[in-house]
């Protein structure tokens, strides 16, 4: 009956939060706390590989945050989510290597292109049962990557190298790997406090009635088309600032980076964390991210173990490790935080 | 021309094969099993293992003895792809199905890694080689392996729809695919029978791999990705859950494939494919011979 | 009076099979109709067809006057129209505040920006959502918790939801799809004196309804409909006594078996 | 409430900052990265490919600077009685694994890098190197993008994509190869020879190409292609890619019965490539720099190299070793392991000895000559061919 990918989206964790930890997990106190332990990290390691590494652990978050519009709040299975980073990061690395202009100036483009990518992408195929959703936005996400390799407007196979960075201020250089980092780190809290508020508001209920029950949904006069259209648009954006950050961090791009694997990597990011709930899926980002670096030792069955913890977390925790809790203050007054997403503030 | 169309069917009756086991898991348990595809490269390697500690075998007897080891390593991977189920898939039954399908991920690096970890990363080259004469079709080069590997597709293909459509069992597989809870009410052992699923589909997927194993001549442990994608796509052309509609996705695919890198090139024929398979399912949105839902209300 | 809702030979067929079949009546203000007859006479593909879900083979629907026919529910919906559903289609995982909640989708004008930015216009909305939301699960008499996911409630319970949750959307027609189904009698009792008090907030009711003794109570005009026709129409009285409505129910069984298409 | 909040994650905030900047030592505030210092072991980076589809090469690289660091270690070390220490990150041909093993070399104190397989993923650890002021001494990537760059820490021991192109022309003009068909699998490296080869053949003129095509890598029917080449049926089909796909192309030609002869590029010399394409490998011509097997006297050094690491060396062992003895001389001959003064040394080389030839750079820090040379499969095994351009 319904595009859902999650009908059996299976009882949720229900009742406020008992333990005191978890009460405190669920504050508002614990998105400060991990924003400032953002900012404090380079203070206990700053070497070009720690802040290599902590940069694309924050533009992961900001994907998976991206990816949970669409897959957590509304359902839709997306396959092919690094399509819309790709786009972002060959709008953005083109426009400011052959006008020679700092990034920052290309992200007006980015969003135009994004957005564009998401409707196209979106508008087709959004009629689809999920999983035609899931095998379609695939093929998207491949045909972008190949063609990428194929054009020469976006450097073929090798891709676009020496892009300039963000912005250039006289002292302030924001190729410093370290300014980097701040800028990043404040970029993606932003935007994840963002759709976390989006979660909470008209158009995120919306999405959560779309995934729930399409019909129902409708006659209540919701027209789902256009909210999942919505959610796809969003997820966009997302992801294409994505690709400017990831632009300004590695100063190339290349078709590599938009390989299938990465989608399925953000969308694991996603699930592992808890669908839905934003603050799970920024820790399902960070542990997605950091693992495979945690494991080098391993060398080439760093791969091995990873499936391994991956296969294990789902059969142990198949809702996360921090599903959205199904609860809400009784009889709230003003400003309450409405349900489901109670605990989805990444303040 | 005709080329084209035996290389793509040649090429489509693997997709089928492993489309097959897509389809069937899928129409069953509504799980995109991710590791299918590194099943086929688990049936490669598993041939390559038992071929190679034959030791030599005299070209006149490679068919038989490839037939053999075609049916023993038939018999491992199914016995895999049950393991798989039990340790990563039904534990999570009733579980967001995202869930599973991030196990199946899971069980894919697994499988590939494990693979690479085993047998060491280089590519191997296969002890057998189905070598034999090339004659011309109505102008197409056809071999005689081709036409043995096609004929044992299609033996292995025939017999599945007859195991589905006639035996008890797969009467229960199709009724489990409609309403897995109504058909357990039935008293249908609903387990059994996804255990039998598995088991077959993997099957088909190690059989495709020994094959390919032994037609091309090299294996390694990322064969299966690939080729995963690729019966994916096929098992949705074909309207996923439906067995008959795998078959003729795969060879589909085959075809748009061959004619795609015939007319744009190598480099754009996945692109060509893809956006065929996104035109097709914009129009008909439920595959080739996938049927209607119809919801109740 | 002005027509509420008005269906002209309503004609929708699946395959071969005419579930409604020529069907036309109309609802006025403050009116409660009941729509009645044997299992697949056709009662509920009506009710799809007049919310949208089902696209008419032919004939028109009108609400308040609007040309409605072959529109998608959500229009239909906007167009001032309210339905439940024969069995429960709340959002399990959601909470019950949430699920009243979709009623009011249309209105409080909250924009995503506003959400973004968390502007005095979001917090005023998402402030009235939660009032109304709970002044209507008090109209219909909801006790209970009401921030828990609704799958944890009974079935009475999820009953008044689906209806608080229709109510939210304040529409000028309501459609309930046996709203007594599975019901106690008390409960059907505290039904029969919601419906009255729901009709005098100016809202016109439909509803299909098995319980013969709350259609006789409850409803100005009833509706008999088999094999997708209308067979009788009237008050409660005059249906009673009509032959037809007796035959269409104690007549040859195997006739309501054959027919099928109330989906 | 909420301001109680407010107060408690300050305090929290105040704590935590001066809990880590009080014991931290690589933190913003400490001073610097610890770079060249001047006792202890010398490190060497190498970035090689250890796990995906490369890996196998990735391990050749990596045993062969081995190899050099130990015999270099044994004979006395640099810098009067330093070590050499060689530290290996995977990069898996993806440029973002690249760029953070790259950063993490840089991190650890290395003073030369001495890996670099996959051009496109060597590509973006190129500012990375040089922000850092390390010398690179890449055994082999060798995509023409890397040249272009024009960083002056980068030099590439390997003959680049233009120089191999180069020889393959001359070679198809020697033999009267007067029709080709360029193959490569659209990756960086394999698409750069195919580009320079087809621009220099048009230059030239006395050779004609009749098909310039990509295959998808990691496939296994490559049907569609030898189709397109036996319907041109020209007289040399030149593969580009990878010795994977290269084997099955070539044994799928042959099955089809193509005629004409085939030739590949150094990423497909491999000793597997003759085992994929089975008979058909025979006669297969390469473009490649010098592999030990075909230098003559390299038999000791292969003999080490297998008492080592028991398996034969693979493609680039040679040119890891050697990237490893170039640093180890620009080394010693700085006198330090400062970058600008390792990068004047290696400038500075000349006729240092190595398994492709004496080594002088050029302006541009690419081999003056590449060295190439024309190999032929005989009994399954990569020779010299005695035809050399």
């Amino acid at each position: 009956m319904s595009e859902n990918i999650d009908v059996t989206l299976a009882p949720l964790r229900v009742g406020p939060p008992r333990s005191p930890i978890s009460r405190l997990l669920e504050s508002r106190l614990i998105g400060w706390v991990a924003l400032a332990a953002a900012l404090l990290a380079p203070f206990v390691s700053a070497s070009p590989y720690s802040l290599n590494v902590m940069t694309t652990a924050a533009i992961f978050v900001l994907l998976a945050s991206g990816l949970n519009i669409v897959v957590g709040y509304c359902g839709l299975l997306d396959l092919g989510y690094i399509a819309f980073m790709a786009v972002g990061a060959y709008t953005a690395g083109i426009i400011s290597k052959s006008f020679e202009l700092p990034l920052l100036f290309t992200i007006p483009a980015v969003l135009v292109m994004t957005i564009l990518a998401g409707l196209i992408i979106g508008a087709p195929t959004l009629r689809l049962r999920s999983d035609y959703l899931a095998i379609v936005t695939l093929g998207f996400g491949e045909i972008t990557r190949i063609t990428a390799n194929n054009l020469s407007v976006t450097g073929g196979p090798s891709g676009i190298f020496g892009i300039p960075g963000l912005l250039k201020i006289g002292g302030l250089d924001v190729e410093n790997p370290a300014v980097l980092y701040y800028l990043t780190v404040l970029v993606v809290s932003l935007f994840v406090l963002a759709s976390a508020r989006l979660g909470r508001s008209r158009l995120g209920r919306a999405w959560r009635f779309v995934r729930e029950d399409e019909d129902a949904a409708e006659a209540m006069g919701i027209h789902t088309y256009k909210v999942k259209l919505l959610a796809y648009i969003f997820g966009a954006i997302w992801g294409g600032l994505g690709g400017v950050l990831f632009a300004a961090h590695l100063s190339a791009v290349s078709p590599q980076s938009f390989i299938f694997l990465q989608s399925a990597l953000v969308l694991m990011a996603v699930v592992l964390g808890g669908m839905g709930n934003m603050r799970g899926v920024v820790i399902g980002a960070l542990v997605i991210s950091l693992l495979p670096e945690l494991l080098r030792d391993f060398a080439s069955n760093r791969y091995l173990v990873f499936g391994l913890l991956l296969v294990i977390v789902m059969v142990f925790r198949p809702q996360g490790f921090w599903p959205a809790r199904g609860y809400e203050r009784e009889r709230a007054t003003v400003d309450v935080d409405p349900p489901a997403v109670a605990t989805e503030q990444g303040r | 021309m005709t080329q084209l169309i035996w290389d793509g069917l040649f090429v489509g009756s693997f997709y089928a094969l492993i489309a097959l086991g897509y389809s069937m898991v899928y129409g069953i348990i509504k799980l995109l099993n991710f590791a299918h595809g590194d099943i086929y490269m688990l049936g490669a390697f598993i041939g390559f293992a038992l071929l190679t500690s034959m030791g030599g075998i005299p070209a006149s007897l490679s068919l038989v003895a490839l037939l053999g080891v075609l049916l023993v390593s038939m018999l491992l991977t199914g016995g895999v792809g049950v393991l798989i189920e039990r340790l990563a898939y039904r534990p999570l039954r009733g579980a967001p199905r995202l869930a599973v399908l991030i196990s199946a991920v899971g069980v894919s690096f697994s499988l590939e890694y494990g693979i690479a970890a085993i047998a060491g990363p280089n590519p191997r080259a296969y002890p057998v080689r189905l070598e034999g004469g090339v004659f011309q079709v109505l102008g197409a080069r056809v071999s005689l392996p081709q036409i043995v590997l096609m004929l044992i597709a299609a033996g292995l293909m025939v017999a599945l729809n007859f195991y589905i459509q006639k035996t008890s069992t797969g009467r229960a597989m199709r009724s489990i695919a409609l309403d897995a809870n109504a058909s357990l009410l039935m008293g249908i052992n609903v387990n059994a029978v996804i255990t039998r699923t598995f088991f077959i589909g993997s099957a088909l997927a190690g059989a495709a791999g020994v094959m390919a194993g032994a037609y091309y001549g090299k294996i390694d442990f990322l064969m299966g990705f690939i080729i995963g994608l690729k019966a994916f796509t096929a098992a949705v052309i074909g309207g996923i859950g439906n067995i008959k509609g795998a078959m003729l996705g795969g060879l589909v695919l085959g075809f748009v494939e061959a004619f795609g890198s015939q007319w744009f090139g190598g480099q754009w024929r996945d692109v060509f494919s893809f956006a065929v398979l996104i035109l097709f399912l914009t129009l008909r949105p439920t595959g080739i011979l996938g049927e209607r839902v119809t919801e109740r209300m | 009076m002005t027509a509420v809702l008005e269906v002209k030979d309503l004609q929708v067929a699946f395959g071969g099979v005419r579930a409604v079949d020529g069907l036309s009546f109309s609802a006025h203000e403050r009116e409660i109709i009941a729509v009645i007859g044997p299992n697949g006479a056709g009662k509920t593909s009506a009710f799809n067809c007049i919310t949208g879900f089902y696209r008419p083979t032919s004939g028109s629907v009108r609400i308040k006057g609007l040309e409605t026919t072959g529109k998608r529910p959500a229009d239909i919906a906007a167009a001032g129209v309210t339905r439940t559903f024969q069995n429960l289609r709340l959002f399990p995982d959601l909470t019950v505040l949430d699920n009243v909640r979709a009623g009011m989708h249309l209105y409080g004008g909250q924009s995503w920006a506003d959400a973004i930015l968390h502007t005095p216009r979001f917090k005023r909305s998402e402030a009235m959502y939660t009032d109304e939301a709970n002044y209507w699960l008090d109209f219909v008499g909801f006790e209970g918790a009401r921030g828990v996911p609704v799958r944890n409630l009974s079935y009475g319970q999820q009953k008044r939801v689906e209806i608080a949750r229709a109510l939210a959307r304040k529409a000028e027609l309501l459609l309930l799809d046996e709203p007594a189904a599975g019901l106690n009698y008390s409960e059907k009792q505290q039904l029969l004196v919601l419906c009255r008090r729901i009709r005098d907030l100016g809202t016109s009711i439909v509803l299909i309804e098995h319980d013969m003794g709350l259609v006789m109570e409850l409803s100005e005009r009833i509706i008999v409909m088999n094999f997708g026709r209308e067979i009788a129409v009237g008050t409660p009285a005059e249906v009673k006594a009509n032959p037809a409505v007796i035959e269409a129910y104690l007549g040859k069984d195997d006739e309501g078996a054959q027919s099928n298409g109330d989906a | 409430m909420r301001i109680g909040t407010r107060k408690t994650i300050l305090l929290g905030i105040g704590a935590a900052m001066v809990i880590t900047t009080a014991g931290c030592s690589g933190g913003l505030l400490s001073s610097g990265s610890s770079d060249a210092t001047s006792s202890g072991p010398v490190k060497l980076g190498m970035v090689v490919p250890l796990s995906g589809s490369s890996a196998p090469t990735g391990a050749y690289m990596k045993n062969g600077a081995q190899l050099a660091v130990d015999e270099i270690n044994k004979a006395g070390g640099v810098l009067k009685g330093r070590k050499l220490e060689l530290m290996v990150e995977d990069e898996a041909c993806d440029a973002q694994q690249a760029v953070a093993s790259a950063n993490k070399v840089v991190s650890a104190g290395v003073v030369v890098s001495v890996g670099g397989y996959c051009s496109g993923a060597t590509l973006p650890t190129l500012p990375i190197f040089q922000k850092a002021n390390v010398p690179m001494i890449i055994p082999a990537a060798n995509s023409q993008e890397l040249v272009k760059q024009g960083l002056a820490n980068v030099f590439l021991i390997n003959g680049t994509g233009k120089q191999q192109s180069t020889t393959a022309l001359a070679f198809m003009k020697k033999s009267g190869f007067a029709t080709v068909a360029l193959v490569d699998d659209n990756t960086s490296y394999s698409k750069d020879i195919t580009t320079e080869t087809q621009a220099q053949i048009e230059k030239d003129g006395s050779v004609k190409v009749l098909l310039n095509t990509s295959v998808t890598a990691g496939e296994s029917d490559y049907s569609a292609v030898v189709g397109a080449i036996m319907a041109k049926n020209p007289a040399l089909v030149y593969w580009t890619g990878y010795y994977q796909e290269g084997g099955l192309i070539i044994n799928q030609l042959k099955k089809a019965g193509f005629t004409g002869k085939i030739m590949v590029a150094d990423g497909s010399v491999d000793p597997s490539l003759a085992k994929i394409a089975g008979a058909g490998a025979e006669g297969v011509f390469a473009t490649m720099t010098q592999t030990p097997d075909t230098i003559k006297g390299a038999e000791k050094w292969i003999a080490n190299y297998k008492a080592k690491f028991n398996s034969d060396p693979g493609p680039y062992s040679t040119q890891a070793y050697d990237a490893v003895r170039v640093a180890a001389k620009a080394i010693e001959d700085a006198g330090s392991t400062k970058g600008a003064d390792i990068i004047k040394a290696l400038e500075a080389i000349n006729g240092f000895s190595m398994f492709s030839g004496p080594l002088k750079f050029t302006p541009e820090h690419t081999l003056t000559s590449g060295g190439f040379v024309i190999l032929v499969i005989k009994d399954g095994k990569f020779i010299l061919n005695s035809v050399q351009p």
